[in-house]
């Protein structure tokens, strides 16, 4: 059964929660400044509860089953992430009281930005940024801003591997700046020779992705940060993968001069069904002055020992403010239960055990789907989803027939540098049965591609919808109820 | 083990199935140098042991949501129908990611398609995007579509000096790297007119907001004409608070090009400035010029309706540095808790709270501005937000309002000294619908008590 | 799909959630008191929830659609009832705190006592029992040792219409009373001369469920209060169906002596799957001492019109305590919560229209259904689920057919003496398109009977499981996971 | 209107269709006198106006799970997972009714499979029903169970005096129409031998309690074999705490014929005494002699496994008056709440709570009997609950605990005096994994400065 709209259940007149009353005169309403209709759903609340509970049920979620979307972490978010950010004393602060009044809030966020200094192996942190994306144009403006303070103004250009994620070049240019970029070879590394080439005075910095978006780690780290370095540009961690690394190698030890952290990946806030994420930066030394305003410090007038305050301080040289107000305090303040929980032991043990989950399933399926790059893996790989023997197969028909079976398939067509690519990041918190499962489905359809690939192609049957012509979506698009 | 499923047994087994002996054994790659470095990160706790301490220091904060507060300046706090969090606790919605499979995606991506109706109907527009971060980013982004729009040879861009400081701070950090010329001002008295004169045709757009930072409504009908004619093009962005729309004349009815704004009135929390959520809507000719994700209607190979996200190729997975902007991860949980509270209230409900905001608004102005030493700004119509001429600094009397009423803590207004050092002594005072009688009534009562020798005439 | 058992997705050695640290010394254990096995599941946090989301999926409630079960009253329960039975200052005080300590929590079941006194016409309410067979024997009790007190010692003896609910007549017989059935007449009201016939001194009292369980009020209701009250014995109201009457009547002011109420159906607490409910019990003046102990009292020490405080009291000829502590307290706060809310305009309106939809649903439907009592209903109706032009179909039939079209079926074979009963209550929360749409769907049922039976008969064909072998169950009952 | 979804309009059209005017004619049949009486209740609130009540009146109240907490007495504060509010918050679980409809309820039922699979693990039993009310009423339901099993024959009924009072009372108010005999008194140093002296072939069943209401636990081991010579057949029935269970031998080991009890501890929270939830479980032999509703396994016509109410003919909807209970509703989303929590602690996590609570009350009997003045009851071996002497009243000694410590309340241990009279001074004191040591030290540091000239020598 399809679920009308929620406007298709409105009835003219009838009314929903009810608002307060009102307790105080009324004022003459400005007239020439109203409006007439305001064509919203005219519903009640129990509509509105059994409309979105129906539409929630047409959806996957990690909730229901493995989700290995590669490069999106989706590992199990803990119940108790989602108690802690409910709490009435975080949820009720307005962004700009009194610092007195919100120490609770602000050592959080302290705590987290010390924190991620520490994995990160950085100076500073800042918590502003909204999503991965949002620190990579924080880290890129940063990197900016540094050389032209430093007289620089000629450079313009940042590397970027051709296996980066897209929101890479994109901050790039939202920056103002000039994107080249660097192959990989044939082990999924930098080509050395294409980024020496490359290395010269233009260049602001390289964006490194590692372990890159082939779930493989840079092999040449430490040529690729001494080349760039060389050129005096500035080396920019992508961390959306630091699920493979968190308390196994602190990129900021290897040079990495700024990163991005995604705390909805790698710290197992919920991705919400496309966000709020949270994307803090962290920076070498030389660049904590420039990180945007505000942070948050231990208050200088108070005495540390005995009761730290805490306090907002704008960097010197900031870029500026890149949001609002402080950063995604709810997504920050289950980041900060989880990393609590897991603590120095856990955050370490969830890396190990996501390299170990990519790496046993990789196994399980790697005589079966084509390998590119036949490395040890960390927390995701990459097959190709195209067999030899089904020429017809895509890995969409794949992806497609593997919501038949109940899961969700990985990401695919991406990265772009792997032909009909299935990125699988299965996460640490997927049990050994549930790799198995999973492997289980993916060797049936890899049958059945062969002998009834029909049935691939005509994936999903049993889903809430067939397969959507997102040609005439695209074509002919509809983006909104019409009344 | 802390955390992971894996048990002893299961964890050799898969070692074993790999072909490595130990976990450690599977960062051999990583330079030995920088593998397993000592961490200074605290032990581990139990689920019991973190909550005990996150409820110590949640209980450090004060609540606005239980002390009588007149604090909005871009956050508001307003009452959430408890249905918004019980459909947004659901694991279907918050546990999923970006609707990348939309067959198994039909319950996220038919919410953003209502969610984005939802916007289109409040702000009279015709075409709205997914989410972006927040109000601010929302702005910068209506910068670079118009830059876009004119194919980045307009480099000229007007914006009001009322428009929320956060918001311009955030449009010159974006746009350090365009080569912009940012114009207006910060001067928040500087009439319309002036600023209508600056547009000229290199102008690629102009930004304005009503009720404005100060909380002052202006007047836009015709401005949009007058502006597209004068720049020939130039596009007109209006920042708004979309709670206000229940009342006021949408942006779409006076010609606007984009509106924009933080939808945290609309059933989100303050949680402290975030998450948040930056709604954005454009008229159908600039769709392929905006940014973030649109979700569109179309049908199955059977025939049968559904969702699907469209318009990709404005996306940085597909277009990468040609990209309309680089945002990938947006705020779709928030939209959705703006979509449950605007489906929940409902026209007549929005309707309602719209009002009470405005009148319990003037209610408190007009009890104000009868006390001694204290005088409201109405020179213009307002919404739920107006200034307080105060007879000494606001962060004196704000002080004086949390530490020294007996038996409650008020938290009074915004110090608009911050946002405009010209406008020492001037509070900038936020009414919702949560502030009761009462509470107003304490507050007005608050203030005139504050002490006389502290008062000063230099204002 | 089908779903494992929680057991069957065990793996030796797997640990769920974290208990908290040690942090005493260890003492020593009992030796010979210590278990072996305990043969629970070992999952992790992960595994259950997947679990419990995917069996929740299985479930119909009253969140997804119409559930009109008769005599359930399944109206929505509003999202606030949740959110304030969780406040933590009500969910984490402890039953035997000193009285100074609970003083708001003894606030809201004082006014809930008050309410309820004053929706059911009665000299005092305790709120002790769990559910509404509770409150009844709480009520059976009352009235026996009132008897008994009274020096009445010979009456043994309690009547109930054939209507009644089946938890009538067991609470009468585990009260050590005997049931005499009363037949109903030709338009659903008690037979009056069976009443007269039974009325004697053996009689402790009549249980009578108005409007009854045909949905039908009793027309004679003065006649059988005087009958049952000239015969010395007393009337106990069975509240179940108050959803007709708040606000509109006052079973006391009509001399109903004692009355359980059900919080979980008029007052619109959520069912829980089957519970938790709460039946508080109201009586006339002359029962109030002989309440279940303790119930809630203004402080007499305290000056009600300063600061009034709230205390425990125990009835003096109280028939005891039926439950270890004061009630169901969190369904109590939700039913605060609900009673604020509509206040006394809102529950009479809620009455109103509970009474309008069951009308209403019945004008579409009783042509098409053989209604057995042609009479304008309360809050609900009862048609039969036989047509007789489909003499092959039954109500179950009906009834299964239903959950085809996604909606829930009504009670069946029940009252009994409805042949093939189905028993109707929409309630007031449902809106005339959701009626309209339920009465499209059973008139189109009633169509497939004619000329598709066996559409009926097989049904339901799209639901989680087709229909359940229950003699096999019965015959060869498996209770338990065997491991 | 005020809550239905009603528009004037449906109104009409409804009333039309019905044949009548106004709402008023519905209700005809309802005489004249006793129609629309006036009703003294409140007006209506929205929900932001209630929630702002309630706000306020649980802020009235001492949180125990927020304050150092030492009362037991059949309630405890344990700590509960996130998970099991996360479970039991679903609509689809709590806004559902009793699983009549089979093929829509298959979650309800099989998570109620689950849950009689785990009370029977957990008690070693072979047969568990769905949920009672309370342990109270769970206990009254065995009294009655073993009443029918002797086809009421059997009048005598053996109660050992300390089994939990409220349990006692609940017992003795549920069968007072039936004419038994209870026994057992109520000095609760009564020697089991005394006790078990007291069945003969008259009593249908003796109840005991371990670890019992003064915390005692009690070697039960041949106590069954005895009791069923002695008793020829006697039902034994054991109340247990069920956390105890997780460390414990289970009564189904020794030979009981029911084992109930307080199912709280398993996940429930405080909540002011309810819901909580009654567990009980038998022996096969007996399960159509049991209260409450029953779920098995079966297969659908399609040879597919499904669960179902089961045995119903021994319920009250089916046998009427001569059902075995009169029970309906029982507190199914507890028994889920008790299922979720099991599930999540499963078996290495039940065994460590029961182990924390052990280690934790052992530690701090140790401390208080270190106290001068106080002394901790030990010739027993106790669960997480034991008695101490205390140098005044209790009831001092908890006023002095609650008012009088500096920046700290503490809720001190039950008074036994209450229960039992004779009991003056003595203090029965529970502690859980949610006791810190650094609470126990603080209760035992507040006990140590019980002041002198309070403390009295006359016990
Ligand atoms: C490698 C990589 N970089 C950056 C991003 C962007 O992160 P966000 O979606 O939080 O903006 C992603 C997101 O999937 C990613 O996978
Ligand atoms: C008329 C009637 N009486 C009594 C009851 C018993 O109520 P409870 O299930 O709360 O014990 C019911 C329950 O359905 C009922 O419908």
């Amino acid at each position: 059964m399809t679920e009308p709209l929620i406007y298709e259940l409105s009835s003219p007149g009838r009314e929903g929660v009810k608002p307060p009353h009102l307790d105080v005169p009324e004022s003459a309403l400005p007239i020439g400044l109203l409006r007439e209709e305001l064509p919203l759903p005219e519903v009640s609340e129990i509509d509105v509860v059994r409309h979105y509970l129906r539409l929630s049920q047409l959806n996957y979620a990690i909730d229901k089953g493995m989700y290995p979307l590669g490069s999106c972490t989706m590992k199990f978010n803990p119940k108790v992430n989602e108690v802690a950010a409910r709490l009435a004393g975080f949820t009720g602060i307005h962004p700009l009281q009194d610092v007195n009044s919100i120490q609770g809030a602000l050592y959080v966020m302290y705590a987290v930005q010390e924190y991620l200094k520490e994995i990160g192996g950085f100076a500073a942190v800042s918590l502003q940024p909204a999503a991965g994306a949002h620190g990579e144009l924080t880290g890129v403006l940063i990197m900016r801003k540094y050389h032209l303070d430093h007289g620089d103004a000629a450079r313009d250009t940042i590397l970027v591997p051709d296996s980066a994620h897209g929101t890479n070049p994109a901050s790039t240019s939202m920056s103002g700046l000039r994107v080249v970029e660097i192959p990989s070879d044939a082990r999924g590394n930098i080509a050395l020779d294409a980024l020496r080439a490359q290395a010269c005075e233009r260049v602001v910095g390289l964006m490194l992705t590692n372990p890159n978006t082939l779930g493989l780690f840079e092999e040449h780290l430490e040529e690729v940060v001494e080349i760039v370095h060389g050129c005096g540009g500035l080396v920019y961690g992508d961390g959306a993968n630091m699920n493979a690394l968190t308390g196994i190698m602190r990129p900021g030890d290897a040079g990495i001069d700024v990163m991005h952290f995604n705390l909805h990946k790698t710290f197992s806030t919920p991705h919400g069904g496309g966000g709020p994420g949270s994307g803090p930066v962290g920076v070498a030394a030389r660049l904590a002055d420039y990180l945007p305003a505000p942070i948050v410090v231990l208050d200088p007038e108070s005495s540390a020992e005995e009761s730290p305050t805490f306090t907002f301080y704008d960097p010197p040289q900031s870029i500026g403010r890149v949001k609002a107000f402080w950063g995604q305090f709810g997504v920050i303040v289950r980041a900060y239960t989880y990393m609590r929980m897991l603590g120095r032991e856990g955050l370490r043990q969830a890396a190990e055990h996501a390299v170990l989950n990519a790496n046993y399933l990789l196994s399980r399926i790697k005589g079966t789907y084509p390998l590119p790059y036949d490395r040890l893996c960390k927390h995701e790989f990459v097959v190709e989803g195209h067999l030899k023997d089904a020429p017809d197969i895509h890995a969409l028909d794949i992806a497609k027939r593997l919501i038949d079976y109940g899961v969700h398939p990985p990401t695919n067509y991406f990265p772009l540098i792997v032909p009909e690519a299935l990125m699988i990041e299965p996460t640490e918190t997927e049990s050994r049965q549930s790799l198995d499962h999973y492997a289980d489905i993916l060797l049936t359809i890899a049958d059945e591609a062969r002998h009834t690939p029909e049935l691939l192609q005509e994936a999903p049957h049993n889903a809430p919808v067939r397969r959507l012509d997102e040609v005439r979506a695209a074509r002919h698009p509809v983006l909104r109820y019409e009344h | 083990m802390v955390y992971v499923p894996h048990t002893d047994v299961e964890r050799r087994e898969m070692l074993a199935a790999i072909g490595v002996n130990r976990l450690e054994d599977l960062f051999q790659d990583i330079p030995e140098g920088f593998r397993y470095p000592p961490l200074d990160l605290p032990e581990p706790l139990s689920e019991m042991e973190i909550l005990q301490e996150l409820q110590f220091l949640a209980a450090l904060n004060l609540n606005a949501n239980t002390t009588p507060t007149f604090l909005g300046a871009g956050a508001y706090r307003h009452w959430v129908p408890s249905v918004v969090d019980d459909v947004i606790s659901r694991g279907e919605f918050y546990t999923a990611y970006t609707p990348y499979q939309a067959e198994v995606s039909q319950g996220t991506l038919q919410a953003i398609f209502e969610y984005e109706s939802m916007i289109c109907d409040l702000t009279g527009m015709e075409v709205a995007n997914a989410s972006h971060y927040d109000g601010a980013t929302a702005a910068a982004e209506a910068v670079i579509q118009a830059y876009n729009v004119f194919r980045k040879k307009r480099t000229k861009i007007v914006i009001a000096p009322a428009v929320h400081p956060h918001y311009r701070q955030v449009i010159h950090t974006y746009t350090q790297g365009m080569g912009l010329e940012i114009v207006g001002g910060d001067d928040p008295t500087t009439p319309l007119e002036h600023l209508l004169d600056m547009v000229d045709a290199q102008t690629a757009c102009l930004i304005l907001q009503t009720p404005d930072f100060l909380g002052r409504l202006i007047n836009l009908e015709g401005v949009a004409d007058h502006v597209h004619a004068r720049g020939e093009g130039t596009l007109v962005a209006v920042v708004v608070n979309p709670l206000s729309l229940g009342l006021l004349k949408p942006p779409g009815a006076y010609g606007a090009d984009i509106v924009l704004g933080e939808g945290q009135p609309l059933g989100l929390g303050l949680n402290f400035g975030g998450p948040y959520l930056g709604f954005y809507a454009t008229r159908m000719q600039y769709a392929r010029h905006m940014a973030g994700r649109l979700v569109g209607r179309t049908v199955d190979v059977a025939g049968k309706d559904g969702y699907v996200m469209t318009l990709t190729t404005r996306e940085q997975h597909i277009r990468r540095d040609k990209a309309t902007s680089n945002i990938c991860s947006n705020e779709g949980l928030m939209a959705l808790a703006a979509t449950v509270y605007m489906a929940a209230l409902g026209q007549h409900g929005l309707r309602k709270i719209a009002a009470l905001n405005y009148h319990k608004a003037h209610y408190a102005a007009d009890v104000i501005d009868e006390l001694e030493g204290f005088s409201v700004i109405k020179n213009r119509p307002f919404f739920n937000e107006f200034i307080v001429r105060c007879p000494a600094s606001v962060d004196e009397i704000n002080a004086f309002l949390l530490n020294d009423i007996e038996e409650v803590a008020i938290i009074g207004g915004y110090n608009l000294a911050r946002a405009y050092p010209r406008l020492k002594n001037h509070m900038l005072v936020a009414v919702t619908e949560m502030n009761s009688r009462h509470e107003i009534d304490l507050f007005a009562e608050a203030l005139g008590a504050f002490p006389a020798e502290n008062r000063r005439n230099d204002r």
